[in-house]
């Protein structure tokens, strides 16, 4: 299963199995683009441990189709906020390992706060809006993991 | 025929991906709820629980959203990607 | 010329002339260290146009051995405050094309938002403090660039 | 002897990137600056200029700051650089 949803030019979404080039996306999002003189990347990995427990692996799930349209409309958001050039979002879905890459939001501008606030502001509800689901296998077992009441607020401080 | 999903936890406990029942039966979220537990015991059970949430044609809703013939209904936990 | 200062395993700063690569940073920042699940990094590169004037290219200029102090001691501040794992900074000297990297931070840590405030204050008073100046060649001729005090307020917006 | 050096604007002003005065004409940054003056009158307009900043031995200081033989002066305009 490998979804690619080219919305346009300066803002593209990919939800995929199979892994990212960092460099290689910030490349892209920097090629023929000598206007936008910042780009902020997050990118986030599976880590070895929640909670206390040792983490071995991830395993996640979507909801095709509707993730790319709330994805797509937090970029919208974002845009309407901050002045911001390009953005790419990448999320990674299935089996994932220790160490791997599961996500990547870059975001390019001319002023380096608009991309700090809109890359951060994209990541925080992609945590609470965009429908993935983490089941975490631990040494005790395979869990779905729990919404987290921080990233809901997180999310919330954006509004005040 | 209203077309019913699950994701995640749900679908384990629900021990389904998704169904469908007749647009008769329901008009409303909350209706297709009502719907699906009276199958079951148990999907009602575990349909029951609050923190639940849903999509009407990848939009989210309330449970007093109204539903159609053709619909997508989806109910799912609380996101957790990133 | 072209200094590098290795900190240690977790802060490194490199004042070079040469060109750096985003992907090899970002994979030095995550190797052999699962317990850091976010990633967020920011890259500057010299635009084609500053204030309407139309840029041709950038001559950077440092004072060596003080910009080094300056960035670890702004780096071990960023430590202090928020809980980060490892730090690269690179900075990038002499003559720079249009287009051309000039800056990169990279910051490591357990939760999103410690790497997000961090890269954004490390920048920040990378701008205010470290001895760097840069001449802009624009179609006018050679100026050398007017700190900007809206950097200065954003570095003095950290201590509110 | 004190070395004085200067940076970007102000050193192609100056033309020069560096001196040394004695340790006698100066016990403090400003009179470091009133040394450096009294040489040529250009020096003494463009060190004038209150935006200048001053590091002794890397570290940033005021005009007030002592300085003494061996020490590194420098002399530059606000900071650009990122």
């Amino acid at each position: 299963m490998n979804i690619d949803t080219v919305m346009n030019k300066y803002a593209e979404i990919s939800i995929q199995t199979e892994d990212f080039d960092h460099g290689y996306e910030v490349n892209l999002l920097e090629s023929d683009n000598v206007e936008d003189g910042a780009v902020v990347t997050f990118s986030g990995r599976v880590r070895n441990n929640n909670l206390g427990l040792k983490v071995k692996g991830l395993f996640l799930e979507h909801y095709p189709d509707m993730t790319e349209k709330l994805l797509a409309e937090i970029i919208q958001t974002a845009k309407t906020r901050w002045n911001i050039g390009r953005v790419k979002v990448i999320h990674r879905i299935g089996q994932l390992a220790i160490g791997e890459q599961i996500v990547f939001v870059g975001v390019t501008s001319k002023h380096r706060q608009d991309a700090f606030a809109a890359n951060e502001f994209i990541m925080d509800f992609l945590k609470v809006k965009a429908p993935f689901w983490k089941k975490e296998l631990t040494e005790l077992g395979e869990t779905w993991l729990e919404a987290k009441n921080s990233d809901k607020e997180k999310a919330q401080a954006w509004s005040k | 025929m209203i077309k019913v999903i699950f994701f995640a936890a749900l679908r384990e406990q629900l021990g389904s991906s998704g169904t469908e029942i007749s647009a008769k039966c329901a008009s409303t979220v909350a209706e297709v709820k009502d719907a699906l537990g009276k199958k079951d015991q148990g999907w009602k059970n575990y349909l029951a629980n609050n923190s639940l949430l849903c999509a009407v044609n990848h939009q989210m809703v309330q449970g007093d959203f109204s539903v159609k013939a053709g619909d997508e209904v989806a109910f799912f936990p609380p996101v957790t990607g990133g």
